[in-house]
């Protein structure tokens, strides 16, 4: 590549100019070391959590600027942190009791929280905020309802510093949802202040203000651009953190965030390609983290209500045709953990999502196709988002050609986003591969969200009358091998009739300097700050 | 004899063109005494600017001196280096070139111009520069000259331009002034204003001139001696009265011929042309027939406010030749549009064989019965002619288009038929019109125009463009070409020798209004206008009785 | 008084004996020509060229760098690359080419028309190009191919549109200029409509001038269907083609597989440079007054 | 004087023939944003159980469930009354958005017309002084490289030659270093605020940042800017009042200075207004790249997410512009040549 004398030119114009800049004064230094990095392909789009639109890296920055009544503790996964959403901590909340017909759950705020306005906590704002999330436009609302918190006169003053939630039936994971990000304890008084006739949430001055008491304070925002946090010196609620100030900035060119990491002037991101995080681990400059996503998948769906996809033998064809090894080396470089090439015939356990007993027969998959009376293939469409492209686009090309030598035609479509979306929620996709992540990964809560119901997380519009028994159930089921056995049927039901197939879980791959420990992988797929230190 | 100022002796010089070097001079020899002026005559491609140039040292890259001496004031200057040349230029020699307003800085004030030059040769303040410029704008009888030295060339008259040009010129005193062609361009009345300027000016200061020109009368009038030079040669050299009174080479005397004087006939123009069919006067108009064409309070005016042409009538019978006349700006191009319906009158009717042809708006005359029989010639055959068709092309179009021959046989038959009407060799009907010479070119726009057998035939200055012994040959073409088929000529023209020469009757115009009308030997003989004595006046020709002024 | 006098040759020369004469003259429209020629000869015999099948996947030696087996080497689904550069001249040049000549030859027409009859048409007309010229570039593209799908064709069209604009303007202002000429009033009193005199006269005249942009806008069409590819609004995978290469490749970088994005990148350069540097030999060679 | 009266009236004359532009542009977009498939409330309703009613929600809080025409009516009046419209990307009003973000665009496009002008002018009077020589062929050939390889990847190139392993230039994201703090924000252009608020080191930072950027775009205009200079050059040079001021025995410094330069200049001027609306739309590419916190990649992330509001506020910006540039244009050509002045 010529690099014209021009540029050599430019280049040292810039040499004069770069040593000055960089010149770096001790204090400077040894600021720099207690400020963390993090470069985000996406962007911060509100502060505000529950705000329709707000994304995946608004809820990352929502977990350390807003504390929640109670959070889920961590756990060593061969050699790395991942979060445990089977036990719970308090957190705003010093400690909590659930009844024993787990109908009533009371909470006992910590003594002497302040807000970060340095007013103290009360209960009132804790009843305030959790009539917010239940009554106001806003995300919150849809998620609660998958622990029956519905309505504000669940939540009770019980006394100074005590709150009590009630509920009708025993929903497994109604103390759970008062950990997901949208759970935020807001200082009422503040909130109040700024609220308006027609906003009498103040959610719109709660996209760009913050009225919280987490770890962390916002010192300057910049939407869709940046975000500097500084450490609220007062924080109670955990131990205190060791960064004194984070700078989230976006960064949406792959090539260039790798770059910066390896450089060191950047410390931790957590969306590079899959392609250069090989080659950074090999170069030895970072330190790699990676950990399966327990609680996502990426899957290759088929509309069950669209011919030929609702007949069961086309899927199981289509199943059996997949390159399933290949495609998880060129998408994923072998970064993540198999959903499929499952030997079993019956669900050894309860855990969800699983290894699914696929793998690629292709003459078992013409077989097949002659038996759905298909013989001769037909032609289909194969979309996918672009901005999942640099993992689907090699996934789809595979997809292609191994379909190709069983006789079905395969038309790629690459999609903007929001048009993939809209199609998947009018079901007009036929063919298409996306991926899901569950909050609160319990094996009911996936069948729950996924595989029933209509609304848009239904990516395969299946209706299964038994599975929607059969997840209603679990939902409010007590006795555990009861749960057990409702949750093996489901699985044994899905790998039978394969809606969708499950291919695997990504890694979720931090990439981080040497001096950086103690990334925690978080079911909501950000960076919680409060984890991290410098060594 | 002191030693000449400029002496020129056996110059050659030769032009790299794609196509190998082409020989622009082939051996030039004058000479030119310190307070003599020198005219240089010649034809186009004669090499009399590339002469001037080589001496000047501005040939462009691709010319260059191949043999020869340039002496000036005893200096060998043949291959002077560019330093040297530079102290020379604008000092001791300088030179005037042809479109005055073109060889301005269009973006700067002419005063500031001159000033430039000034400070080039003289050790002068911007200050000072700017009044001797000013001074200099008076010399040349600019009026207000103060206020002129801010104006920009495209302000200013053409004349006005030369006349900066000639400031700038004398600005720094030189000796010797070349003059490329200085009023090629002009009117008539300029052209003799600004000569008169610039011969007076040189006389008075002692200053040597040497002047180029294509016009032999300008020549003879207004120079010592006269050099004619003919394809890089010099064909003979000596004072005007000897020249024209008993040239030696047998190309002076066809050129002296070719040069319509006041008193030159067609047939004199060239010595050996072909013997004319008689002159038949105009048939007198049958009683009841209409008139061939009838122009009723004619006028033309823009939107911008200017008035081309206002209230003008006159008529013309079958087979006349009635001759238009006036200086630029008065009106006679437009008239020649009008009648050929090229464009539409703002006021005043045009009556064709009966029929007022006015009603169809110009956009859609292409498809009028009378288009055919209207056709016109003219001025730059070269910008008439469309680049990308050849010589067939242009003359079969009308053909297709008007007379509606179609078929290729009868179209090649009816195309060459016209092109020996006027005497263009058939070799040469597949030529793009850059191939072809100017005279050439000339007939191609007359065969286009006469292929669709019109009745009235506008020529819009048909030989403006030409050299002059080409125009003869043109000139005679179009008077056969009238006498043989009875056509009509509306001849629109700045020249009154050529229109006398080709024209019964004649209308001499300006700013727009017919400012007499008649026999075009009484209104040379005895102009009742004022204004037509004075065009009349200014031709230059050679005068005997003062040979020596 | 032109100093070289005119040489009068015979007869009406060819067209490639007068492209030849220019081209000896002009050492670097001559390369610009055979490259040009090449890349025409490679499309054209692409399915022979090509060693490999361009979309045959072997995701087991993906990424390989330049070997004996694989002389660009292959890419991350272990496709060879130079296979797919020769498919890609194709559809490149098929792209650049049919995006170009729509917009050049309405363009032309509606400008021409615009420029010979003036008043309201040609006014509408303008306001309509300020319109499509303040319009950004990739909104425009981004609603066509996501409108009517991002097939080759769309592609096209979008090119097609977005070039629009320059060539009305540019055959408008040609044609206003020569509207006065002399030649143009004789065909007039030779009888021809407007309409014969705007097609048969006015075009073929302005051809040598509009010869150069259109081999600078060839170039600019190729880049531009990388620039939708990096955007992911341009021609979808697997499908070969050059812009998709580097827009694909250039995320390699980082991870030090240069071969990727350098192969394509250099065709793309190359391609863009013979194109750039013909539009001045093509004028030359279009315009007859050059042929002496 | 008479130059500027005649420009004033050109100015108004000229204002008035772009209101049609820019209308034509505003109901361009509307429908285009219409006709694309993507449903803005179906892409903004995620959360776990996004079902219709959500998205029906959104979509009467977008006002997206009324007849096309009438929205148009609503779009109308709010861009009257200066309401752009709320972004559903970034939460805020457009026009905040538009505030915050144009002079980071604004100010990567000049530097960049500035880098290529000083490259352009002087390369392409070099080729015309010599045409045809191997300077000529040179020049041509050198300009000819910058245009021929797409934007983002002459970007990454450069970033990886010079950042990465170089190390010459600062890392190449965002229009100042992460950690020199906030900078001033007068006027929102980088150079100009630390330069009043006489911060050198700040300046020669921010410099260094916009350096590699503005190079990449550079690159790419420096051909046609080139490519006009010579032309326009050697037709001047060809005119015949440069012969007479040789004639005249001028000096060579001002024969090329003032009388063919400032005429050759003219057109150039054309050119670089257009070259400068086409880069504003261009470097959507570089933004992306040098993570460029400007006002194209955020209309392009809108468009990807089929977030309207944005993207009509981008275009209608985009459209003024080109009307003020094609304005400051004529206005300079008014100045710059007498002769149009004097019209």
């Amino acid at each position: 590549m010529t690099v014209t004398r021009r540029q050599g030119l430019m280049g040292l114009a810039a040499l004069g100019a770069s040593p000055i800049a960089l010149a770096s004064t001790p204090a400077l230094a040894q600021s720099r070391a207690e400020t963390l990095r993090q470069i985000t392909g996406g962007a911060i789009n509100t502060l505000d959590p529950t705000m329709p639109g707000a994304t995946r890296e608004s809820f990352g920055l929502s977990m350390n600027v807003y504390d929640r009544l109670v959070a889920f503790e961590r756990k060593q996964v061969d050699g790395h942190w991942v979060f445990d959403h089977t036990r719970i901590r308090g957190e705003l909340a010093e400690r909590f009791e659930t009844s024993p017909d787990g109908l009533k759950i009371t909470l006992h705020l910590r003594p002497g929280a302040t807000w970060h306005d340095g007013t103290p906590v009360t209960a009132e704002d804790v009843k305030w905020s959790l009539d917010r999330h239940v009554g106001a436009r806003s995300l919150a609302v849809s998620q609660f309802q998958t622990g029956s918190l519905t309505s504000p006169d669940q939540f009770r003053v019980a006394g100074p510093g005590v709150v009590e939630v009630t509920l009708e039936k025993p929903d497994r994971l109604a103390l759970s949802n008062l950990a997901v990000p949208y759970a935020i304890m807001i200082n009422s008084a503040l909130a109040k202040r700024n609220a308006t006739a027609d906003d009498p949430w103040a959610q719109k001055w709660m996209q760009t203000n913050t009225a919280g008491g987490g770890a962390y304070k916002v010192e300057s925002f910049r939407p869709g651009v940046q975000a500097v946090l500084a450490r609220n010196e007062e924080w109670k609620n955990g131990t205190m953190p060791f960064f004194r100030r984070v700078i989230s900035q976006s960064v949406p060119e792959a090539a260039t965030r790798a770059n910066l990491i390896e450089k060191g002037d950047a410390d931790i991101a957590i969306d590079l390609q899959a392609g250069d995080i090989a080659t950074l681990e090999s170069r030895g400059q970072v330190k790699v983290a990676s950990i399966p996503q327990s609680n996502g998948f990426t899957h290759i769906s088929f509309n069950t209500r669209m011919p030929p996809f609702d007949n069961p033998k086309v899927r199981q064809a289509i199943a059996a045709a997949l390159p399933y090894d290949d495609m998880f080396r060129a998408s994923l470089f072998g970064r993540g953990r198999k959903l499929y090439g499952g030997e079993w015939t019956t669900p050894a356990s309860a855990d969800f999502p699983v290894p699914m007993p696929v793998k690629q027969d292709l003459a078992r998959a013409r077989a097949l196709l002659a038996e759905a009376g298909m013989a001769n293939g037909f032609s289909t469409t194969f979309s996918f988002g672009a901005s999942t492209a640099s993992t689907a686009e090699p996934l789809a090309a595979l997809v292609q050609e191994a379909l190709g030598r069983i006789g079905i035609k395969v038309e790629i479509q690459k999609l903007p986003d929001a048009q993939l979306n809209t199609l998947q929620s009018e079901k007009k996709l036929a063919f298409y591969t996306d991926s899901g992540t569950a909050w609160l990964p319990a094996t009911y809560y996936f069948f729950y969200l996924y595989f029933t119901r209509d609304q848009r997380w239904n990516f395969a519009s299946w209706e299964n009358p038994r599975i929607a028994e059969l997840a209603d159930a679990a939902r409010f089921e007590r006795d555990p091998a009861a749960y057990d056995a409702q949750c093996k049927e489901m699985i044994s039901i899905l790998a039978d009739q394969m809606p969708l197939l499950m291919l695997w879980q990504p890694n979720m791959d931090a990439v981080m300097g040497k001096a950086i420990e103690g990334f925690t992988y978080q079911f909501y797929r950000q960076v919680d700050f409060r984890d991290l230190r410098r060594a | 004899m002191t030693a000449p100022l400029l002496d020129v002796e056996d110059l050659h010089v030769a032009f790299a063109t794609r196509r190998g070097t082409v020989e622009a001079l082939r051996g030039v020899s004058f000479a030119v005494p310190a307070g003599g002026v020198l005219g240089i005559v010649g034809e186009s491609g004669s090499g009399k600017s590339v002469a001037s140039l080589a001496v000047m040292g501005l040939l462009d890259r691709a010319g260059a001196v191949t043999a020869g001496r340039i002496r000036f004031d005893g200096q060998d200057i043949t291959r002077a280096g560019g330093r040297e040349l530079r102290r020379l230029r604008g000092a001791a020699l300088s030179m005037i070139f042809q479109n005055p307003r073109a060889a301005l800085n269009p973006i700067r004030a002419v005063g500031a111009q001159i000033a430039d030059v000034l400070r080039a040769h003289r050790p002068l303040s911007s200050a000072e520069a700017k009044a001797r410029a000013v001074a200099l704008l008076e010399a040349v009888r600019i009026r207000d000259a103060a206020r002129r030295a801010a104006a920009l060339p495209h302000e200013l008259s053409g004349g006005m331009c030369q006349r900066v040009m000639i400031a700038m010129a004398m600005a720094c005193e030189p000796r010797l002034i070349i003059a490329d062609e200085p009023t090629t361009g002009l009117d008539v009345t300029t052209q003799k204003a600004v000569m008169d300027l610039l011969s007076g000016l040189v006389r008075e200061r002692g200053m040597a001139l040497v002047l180029i020109t294509h016009d032999l009368g300008l020549a003879a009038q207004y120079c010592d001696a006269v050099t004619v030079m003919e394809a890089g040669r010099v064909v003979e050299s000596a004072p005007p009265a000897r020249l024209f009174g008993a040239p030696r080479e047998a190309y002076t005397r066809r050129l002296v011929a070719a040069c319509p004087t006041p008193t030159s006939t067609i047939a004199g123009l060239t010595p050996d042309a072909p013997p004319l069919p008689p002159a038949a006067p105009a048939p007198p108009l049958p009683p009841g027939a209409p008139l061939l064409l009838e122009v009723q309070n004619l006028s033309k005016r823009y939107p911008d406010g200017t008035v081309a042409v206002d209230d003008v009538s006159f008529a013309m019978r079958p087979g006349e030749s009635l001759g238009l006349v006036g200086e630029s700006g008065s009106g006679k191009s437009t008239i020649s549009r009008l009648v050929t319906r090229l464009i539409d009158p703002t006021g005043g009717e045009v009556i064709f064989e009966g029929e007022t042809i006015g009603a169809v708006p110009a956009r859609d005359f292409h498809r009028a019965p009378q288009r055919s029989r209207v056709q016109i010639v003219f001025q730059d055959a070269g910008e008439s002619l469309n680049p990308r068709f050849s010589a067939f092309d242009s003359i079969a179009d009308p053909l297709r288009r008007l007379a509606g021959v179609r078929d290729r046989t009868s179209l090649h038959q009816a195309v060459e038929e016209a092109a020996d009407g006027v005497g263009l060799p058939r070799a040469l009907l597949d030529r793009y019109p850059h191939q072809l010479s100017g005279g050439q070119r000339a007939r191609v726009g007359i065969a286009r125009a006469i292929s669709v057998r019109p009745r009235l035939l506008v020529l819009d200055e048909p030989t403006a463009a030409l050299d002059v012994s080409v125009q003869a040959v043109v000139l005679q073409l179009l008077e056969r070409l009238r006498r043989e088929k009875g056509l009509a000529y509306l001849f629109v023209s700045h020249d009154l020798n050529v229109v006398r020469m080709l024209c019964d009757r004649l209308i001499v115009l300006r700013q727009g209004r017919i400012v007499e009308e008649g026999e075009s030997d009484r209104i040379f003989r005895a102009p009742a206008a004022e204004y037509t004595a004075q065009l009349i006046a200014a031709i230059p020709h050679f005068r005997p009785e003062h040979a020596l002024a | 008084m032109s100093a070289a006098p005119l040489a009068a040759s015979p007869g009406r020369p060819s067209i490639l004996r007068h492209a030849a004469w220019v081209l000896r003259g002009n050492p670097v429209t001559a390369a610009a020509l055979a490259g040009t020629a090449l890349l025409v000869l490679v499309a054209l015999l692409a399915p022979w060229l090509a060693p490999y099948d361009p979309v045959a996947t072997n995701v087991a030696n993906a990424m390989r760098p330049p070997s004996a087996a694989h002389w660009f080497g292959t890419d991350q689904l272990g496709r060879d690359i130079l296979s797919r550069l020769i498919h890609g001249t194709r559809l490149d040049l098929a792209i650049a080419a049919s995006a170009v000549s729509l917009s050049f030859v309405v363009g032309a027409v509606i400008g021409a028309f615009c420029g010979y009859h003036g008043g309201r048409l040609d006014h509408a007309v303008g306001r309509f190009v300020d319109v499509l010229m303040a319009f950004p570039l990739f909104v425009l593209a981004m609603a066509m191919v996501a409108a009517l799908g991002n097939q080759v064709q769309n592609i096209v069209f979008a090119t097609a549109v977005i070039n629009l604009p320059f060539y009305i303007r540019f055959a408008r202002t040609e044609v206003a200029v020569r509207r006065q000429a002399g030649w143009v009033e004789a065909a007039r009193a030779s009888g021809n409509g407007g309409s014969r005199i705007v097609l048969g006269f006015l075009l073929p005249n302005i051809l040598p001038n509009v010869a150069v942009q259109i081999s600078l806008n060839l170039g600019w069409a190729i880049l531009n269907a990388a620039g939708l590819s990096f955007l992911g609004l341009g021609v979808t995978a697997p499908t070969p083609e050059w812009g998709i290469m580097v827009a694909e490749g250039a995320r390699f970088i980082t991870a030090g597989n240069w071969w990727l994005v350098a192969f394509p990148g250099l065709a793309l350069m190359l391609a863009v440079l013979c194109f750039n540097l013909l539009g001045d030999g093509l004028r030359d060679i279009l315009d007859p007054r050059m042929r002496t | 004087m008479r130059a500027l009266a005649s420009a004033g009236r050109r100015v108004g004359g000229r204002l008035l023939a772009a209101i049609p532009a820019v209308l034509g542009v505003l109901v361009l977009t509307f429908l285009v944003m219409r006709v694309l498939p993507g449903d803005p409330a179906v892409y903004f309703a995620g959360g776990p159980s996004a079902g219709q009613a959500q998205i029906d929600q959104l979509r009467a809080e977008m006002g997206l469930d009324k007849p096309v025409p009438v929205q148009l009516m609503y779009y109308f009046r709010d861009i009257a009354g200066g309401d752009l419209g709320r972004s559903l990307t970034t939460g805020q009003p457009v026009l905040t958005d538009i505030r915050q973000r144009l002079p980071a665009s604004l100010e990567l496009t000049f530097s960049a017309l500035l880098i290529a002008l000083v490259a352009a002018l002087p390369l392409g009077i070099l080729a015309a002084l010599r045409p045809g020589s191997a300077v000529d062929h040179l020049v041509r050939f050198l300009c000819t490289m910058g245009v021929c390889m797409p934007t983002f990847v002459t970007g990454l190139l450069l970033i990886y030659v010079f950042y990465y392993l170089l190390g010459w230039s600062p890392d190449p994201t965002g229009r100042i270093d992460i950690f020199a703090g906030t900078p001033p924000d007068i006027t929102g252009f980088l150079l100009i605020d630390f330069a009043l608020t006489g911060d050198w080191a700040g300046w020669r930072a921010a410099a260094s940042q916009l350096l590699l950027p503005a190079v990449t775009m550079a690159l790419f205009v420096l051909a046609p800017l080139a490519r006009m200079t010579r032309a326009s050059m050697l037709a001047v040079l060809g005119g015949e009042f440069i012969r007479t001021a040789r004639a005249m025995g001028l000096p060579g410094w001002r024969i090329i200075l003032v009388y063919a330069l400032r005429n050759a200049v003219l057109p150039v001027l054309t050119i670089a207004g257009i070259v400068f609306s086409t880069m504003l739309g261009a470097n959507v590419l570089v933004e992306k790249v040098f993570s460029w916190p400007g006002v194209a990649s955020y209309a392009l992330d809108a468009l990807q997410a089929s977030d309207y509001a944005p993207v009509q506020g981008f275009v209608l910006l985009m459209a003024t512009i080109f009307v003020v540039v094609n304005l400051v244009i004529d206005l300079l050509y008014g100045l710059a040549d007498p002769r149009a002045g004097a019209e």
